[in-house]
């Protein structure tokens, strides 16, 4: 009986791999597995090569697998490229004219078959889009699923948006391929797939998470400039915000982008941007303005592969640091890593309420693995969802005062807000050093109270922020430390690790800074072998960890600086090898 | 009723002389015309000289970056449209490092006053030759005379698509002070380009310089500033400085394009979590 | 004598159709009717699809970050004037992120070919709205119809003072490349704008569209690129889109006006401390 | 015998108190004195307080002194503001009208003159700003100074820009102020300063020390963007730059700035970009793209108080771990740090030599202290200056070249560089991951190899970096780290501690990074009581030390984040607190 599946989809950019990885992703979703999807992608409209695997299993997964149990390949280039990957019963179709076939001992056990996609597609569809529908038709027999399913997911996506004729094709296109793939394969080839109820679950990526957490906490201004991997959060809310009273706007950059927001929040909206790589550090400017002027700031960063425009469809955990040290000057803030897409929904939320209570940026760290995979989840609970605005006033608090004083010098640091067109309220939001209504003020004794104020701010949040989760056996000497899409890949390295023998615990951080030192130390303290595993080159946790909790014991280093996510064997060897 | 003293927060310290001191003077003789409450006015002011004004003036105020005044007064105009929303930039703050901006919020039509105070100078930074000085000037960052052709603000917003073009004299505070008042009752965005003397660090674009340089549009014979290439004719004039309300033309603000209900603002939405609403939402993700 | 393929390096993965192919092809042949060999041509490039033209040519590049490539070809271009330095933008390169760099060179009139492919579209990250896409076209950041009133470039540098301003068709190379020569043989800087489909993100402006909507200025009757009035008026011509030389003047480049010495470009300077020549400096802080 | 002296200049901005304290220190200077001299400003061009300390001492010294021996104010409140700082026995004279004076037990001891500057300078000379030359002229009859040095010094400043008869005026004036102090103070209260030689000695700030090193190393192309206290470096050069055949720009932002000396280094030129606060954060972005391109850059930062515009006319080090773990991704950077104005010289000529060799940026960071305050320092060698452009080719070398790869895979991670118009040299600067001739590559071996070629470029610089330099008794418990404007206070520190009988070590950290792990691991075992003294709230130099010795011990951290800088009290006592 099969419990865990994986199918790769290869080709070329504008072969249509995303659309088919999709699809099969839905349908597995819908036949009640659980999923999780990746995608390899090149920063080119055309031509290049391209994948993606679409994981499926009976029970809770976070991440992928060491292998692809089903390739479904566009043309030969790609079974060449991932051949090692295939499983030892492993089975390829083949779209390449005339198929070279690797030297024996490689495909040893696997099974290959030549499938004419585009040939067919143009013979029975007259367009040659249609293999992937074919593709997927062929899969869903392979998989023994109902294909109803498939038919369900073609008319929700085109009845709409293109009629029913298109739905029809569609169809139509899917069921030739289930009949043609019925022809060429055999029966001992399918890897039957057992239906399970699909209850309560989606099938969500981190980006659409973090656009459906910041719609539920009220987020209702969005601005920001298109960059990859970070657009699709806006892209998604710019679908419902202007439903909600909102508005989404495109700005000419990213300097634009995050100083919008604080005229927006300065205003009294709850508003966010996004952006990832160079954006991050053209915003690094106003972020320094969000500090000093204590203005609440949601900015959700999907980091892809740098230094300068690096790679842009590749995945990395490199800008870390920026945020906690980068920018000019002292002031607070606030950095939350999302380890899963329902940390991605809880924590956006968080992330505005910890704005508005802290009067600050927060930042929402995530990945391009994070932000454009997909993975099922517990379907969110809106009615647990809490919108939290702080020492945010009311024009009624406000009746009466005479000498309202915006940056007042309170006991904890955080000051009443007031509004523009609120009577009584009228105050300046400053960059330069300010008095406690907001005016220039170069006074030492005055610059000296007021950095103690902001800095001082965090300084009791712990019990709002998202402290670290703590995963595995509480006992177990190896100890894990890691933050965002690592996630996935240390479970599966931990499950890998048991069935060794070789019990092991992992601390999720979860927040990022203020950095939760108790609770490293603690499990510093619990365990023996600690392995830092980031998908960067210079250990940028390992560092942040170093600089924040000390004495500290010695760190080892798991880390990956290529295009690929992790996989979970990256991290068990280095595990078992330090244990020979 | 208001007058002047209800938006008189500070006497200004700027140089005696400084240009500045009409522009604060014609800012509230604007307020005062329209009688604005102070709390409904918002002055989002650049880094500069020009930025202090924010100190001298009570209303609310956004005293933001260098050259970003435009994206922090559109966010606070489109999640608040009823606020009377007026930025205040320097010609370096506006026309170097905030150009970009200064054009696009142009184009968009943003619904904001744009007052951009130009002295020709970077005058708080001890003045450096700023995109509006004048060819040949000798400064501290151009010993040998400036090597830069200057620019021309209110010909770029024409060229962006404006739609209200002025340019008032800091030294004529009451035609300056109507050329505001009439900004902020545009729907769009107004700039009001002024030529405003900096006595301390530009010794040669003083008030007399200007008297002789300028002449006003309105005594063009049959000028409408309703006729864009007049419009251009008139900014690109080789011999004079072009004051007055050059340019205006009627389009829809960006606010009432973007905003699904004027009536509602952003800034007052009920927050409250619809849960069967996001439920719905989130069933596309099944 | 050069030809096309002195100038080749690979063959470009646009997708079929691109406009960039033509750019791509009339670079070249402007390259050769200049004769200019590979290694004294220097092109750079924004972030977009346009970007990828560096992969293709044979000649030094630079493909720096997004909208800043005029900062980059300036500084290129100073340290040795003799070379043919030629930017590749996008319209969001150029006209979005990038128009304050942009305007900027314009003005201070740097010896830069400054190509602006202008697909109306973000190509590479996937189709969004750029500031040069109508009013009203649905896109994956405007489900609604874009509401930005789209900016020209070419009437932006003609208020900036530009002194070569064209704008090209890439489905007419042989014209777009006879504009690219000229502009490479101008002395300041030139821009070339070129309409240019992007066959994947937007199909509007496609071929036909443009062959629809474009005139030709030489087709004018008397028309003079040397008159500002005129080229203004064909460029806010609000029927057809002006297509072809539309201004041109003689100014004198930033790097006549700011290198001390031509001949010498400051590339080959030799830097041999002088030590006597700096002891007299220093005599100063005595 | 006065072997050292504080003279102090208050008043309000528009006061003239700039170019008196100027003049004064090139007095004191010319008289043979050590100088060193603070300014604390407004960020304002007309009406509020200011001031300028110039110290004048027999022996070297770097910094302030606790106490100001002569005030020197044009209006009262200065005296009341400066009052507790006024040494015992110090010396007032002030132009205020009606003078209130402190009550008698806070001036017991000091000797208070009304000196009707304004009043005098309008009566006798007809304007009021000989004000400034009339103090001048009086503070030579109290320190007893030879008035013919003053002639000279107003000769040089105004006879070719201004004409005889502005130096006649100024001679005269200054001869007024002189005779009107010796009637009306008694002899006695005369602090009469020995004469010294004035050998090979300078008076220099810091920004015009960077400016004549990189003058001296070679720089030919300076971009900038105006700001506080930045500007004066590009300010000074472009007065001699276009003589040496280079170029300054002045760029419409920081973006550009940073960008154009890319360019420009791209192509051949040394070429450098200065900046402080906002600017920095603007900067980021192109800080990665040289980073990735490897191009030689180097930046000078003077920082300011921030965060966002914060104090633009105050000293802090507040933007260390910026430059360190700023920018978005990961890429070789170094980041140096002068403590005096001899070695802002010394760190800019290798600053260029570090970019060429290692291909990278080279940022030079400093404060508003050091950059805009003067020191006497020993005249530049001028001779001892080397250009080491690295492996730049030449168009020669590159003759018969036919596969020319511009990011080579060498042993030491440096590749050649040839510029644009060599022949066989043609290549890209990408921004984008690339291959060996710099042309976009995706693969992810290559990626591998090229993050290890950039990543491991500086694992073999330390011997071309600047070790830290320790000062101070050998064996001492007590040991203090710092860097960069602190210098001066710290100096003073220890030598009030060894008064005390606490002697005391400091090891002066000169490249922040890569860090000099050795280095500090050997310090810190070394000594017992260690203080990281910093001008700034977090301790950032601290939090930069336990990311990179590990295990650390305990660093006590001693922290000023006010406007002014360091007293040598504020050093010494948290020390001798600690030692109780
Ligand atoms: C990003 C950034 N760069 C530089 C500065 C320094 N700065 C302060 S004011 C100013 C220019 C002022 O010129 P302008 O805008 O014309 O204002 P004015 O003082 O003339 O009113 C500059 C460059 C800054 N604050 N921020
Ligand atoms: C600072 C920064 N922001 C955003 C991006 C993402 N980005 C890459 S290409 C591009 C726009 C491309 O549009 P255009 O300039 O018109 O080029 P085209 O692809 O249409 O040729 C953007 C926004 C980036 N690389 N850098
Ligand atoms: S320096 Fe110039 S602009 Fe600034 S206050 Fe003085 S006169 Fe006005
Ligand atoms: S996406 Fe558009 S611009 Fe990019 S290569 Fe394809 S057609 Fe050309
Ligand atoms: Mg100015
Ligand atoms: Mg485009």
């Amino acid at each position: 009986m099969i419990k865990d599946l994986s199918v790769m989809i290869a080709g070329k950019a504008g072969d249509g791999v995303l659309f088919t990885g999709n699809v099969l992703a839905k349908l597995l979703k819908r036949h009640g597995w659980e999923i999780v999807t990746s995608r390899d992608f090149p920063s080119n409209i055309r031509g290049e090569s391209t994948c993606y695997t679409v994981r499926a299993s009976l029970d809770k997964i976070y991440g992928l697998s060491d292998q692809v149990d089903i390739l479904l390949a566009f043309d030969c280039e790609a079974i060449l490229a991932h051949l090692p990957e295939i499983a030892a019963n492993g089975i390829v179709f083949c779209d390449g004219q005339g198929l070279t076939m690797p030297p024996p001992e490689q495909t040893r056990g696997k099974t290959f078959h030549r499938f004419s996609l585009r040939a067919l597609a143009r013979e029975q569809f007259g367009q040659e889009i249609f293999k992937n529908v074919i593709a997927l038709g062929a899969l869903s027999y392979l998989l023994d699923l109902d294909p109803s399913l498939l038919d369900g997911i073609f008319s929700e996506m085109f009845l709409k948006r293109k009629g029913e004729e298109v739905v029809r094709k569609n169809v139509q296109a899917a069921r030739f391929g289930y009949e043609k793939a019925r022809e060429i394969t055999a029966e001992a080839e399918r890897h039957p797939l057992t239906k399970k109820a699909d209850d309560d679950r989606i099938l969500i990526s981190g980006n659409e998470a973090i656009g459906l957490g910041a719609l539920a906490a009220g987020c209702r201004y969005f601005a920001a400039y298109p960059i990859c991997p970070a657009s699709e959060i806006w892209q998604w809310l710019v679908h419902y915000l202007p439903d909600f009273g909102g508005a989404v706007v495109q700005t000419e950059d990213e300097l634009a982008a995050l100083n919008m927001t604080l005229g927006a929040s300065f205003a009294g909206a709850r508003a966010m941007t996004s952006t990832s790589g160079p954006g991050a550090s053209l915003m690094m400017e106003a972020f320094s303005l969000a500090g000093m002027a204590e203005i609440p700031a949601v900015i959700a960063h999907v980091q892809r592969m740098g230094p300068a425009t690096g790679m842009p469809t590749k995945s990395q955990q490199g800008d870390v640091l920026q945020w906690i040290f980068g920018s000019h000057g002292e002031f607070p803030r606030i950095v939350l890593a999302p380890g899963t897409v329902g940390e991605c929904f809880d924590l956006t939320v968080g992330a505005f309420n910890l704005a508005d209570k802290y009067q600050c940026p927060v930042v929402i760290l995530t990945e391009l693995d994070m932000g454009q995979d997909f993975r099922t989840t517990r379907a969110f609970d809106f009615s647990r969802v809490r919108v939290d605005r702080g020492k945010l006033l009311s024009p009624e608090k406000l009746l009466g005062t005479t000498d309202f004083k915006r940056y007042e010098l309170t006991a904890d640091g955080i000051s009443p807000r007031s509004l523009p067109s609120w009577k009584n309220g009228v105050h300046l939001a400053e960059s330069l050093e300010h008095d406690e209504k907001g005016y220039r003020d170069e006074d030492p004794l005055n610059r000296r109270r007021m950095m103690e104020k902001r800095m001082h701010k965090l300084d009791q949040a712990s019990p709002d922020l998202f402290p670290p989760q703590t995963w595995g056996c509480q006992k177990a000497e190896v100890g894990f430390i890691g933050f965002g899409s690592t996630l996935g890949a240390i479970l599966e390295a931990m499950e890998q690790l048991r069935v060794k023998n070789v019990p092991s615990r992992f601390l999720q951080l979860r927040t990022l800074w203020p950095f939760p030192a108790p609770e490293v130390r603690e499990f510093l303290a619990e365990s023996r072998d600690i392995f830092v595993v980031e998908h960067n080159f210079s250990g940028e946790l390992a560092t942040l960890i170093k600089s924040q909790v000390s004495p500290c014991g010695e760190l080892k280093n798991i880390l990956n600086y290529s295009t690929r996510p992790f996989t979970p064997r990256e991290i068990v060897e280095p595990v078992l090898r330090s244990r020979r | 009723m208001k007058v002047k003293e209800s938006y008189h927060r500070l006497d200004p310290t700027w140089c005696k002389g400084c240009g500045l001191f009409g522009v604060f003077d014609a800012l509230k003789r604007a307020a005062v015309a329209l009688d604005i409450e102070p709390e409904e006015l918002v002055i989002v002011t650049g880094i500069g000289c020009h930025g202090r004004l924010n100190n001298y003036f009570r209303a609310y105020g956004f005293h933001g970056l260098h050259g970003r005044t435009m994206p922090v007064a559109t966010g606070i105009k489109l999640v608040n449209p009823s606020l009377q929303v007026v930025a205040v930039s320097g010609d370096g703050d506006a026309y170097s490092i905030g150009l970009g901006h200064f054009l696009h919020s142009v184009r968009k039509n943003i619904g904001l006053t744009y007052i951009v105070v130009d002295n020709r100078i970077y005058a708080l930074t001890l003045g450096q030759a700023s995109p509006t000085t004048d060819f040949g000037t000798v400064t501290v960052s151009t010993p040998l005379g400036s090597k830069d052709f200057p620019i021309d603000g209110p010909s770029l917003a024409l060229a962006a698509g404006g739609t209200f073009i002025a340019r008032g004299f800091s030294g004529e505070v009451a035609h300056l002070a109507s050329l505001i008042e009439r900004g902020m009752k545009h729907n769009g965005l107004a700039l009001i380009d002024i030529l405003s003397p900096c006595v301390t660090y530009n010794k040669v674009n003083s008030y007399d310089w200007y008297k002789k340089h300028i002449f006003h549009v309105e005594d063009l014979p049959g000028y409408s500033p309703k006729d864009k290439a007049k419009a251009w004719e008139a900014l690109i004039s080789p011999e004079k400085i072009a004051v007055g309300l050059i340019y205006e033309e009627d389009k829809p603000s960006f606010e009432e394009l973007v905003l699904p209900d004027r009536e509602r603002p952003i800034a007052s939405l009920d927050l409250k979590v619809d849960v069967l609403r996001l439920g719905k939402i989130q069933d596309r993700f099944r």
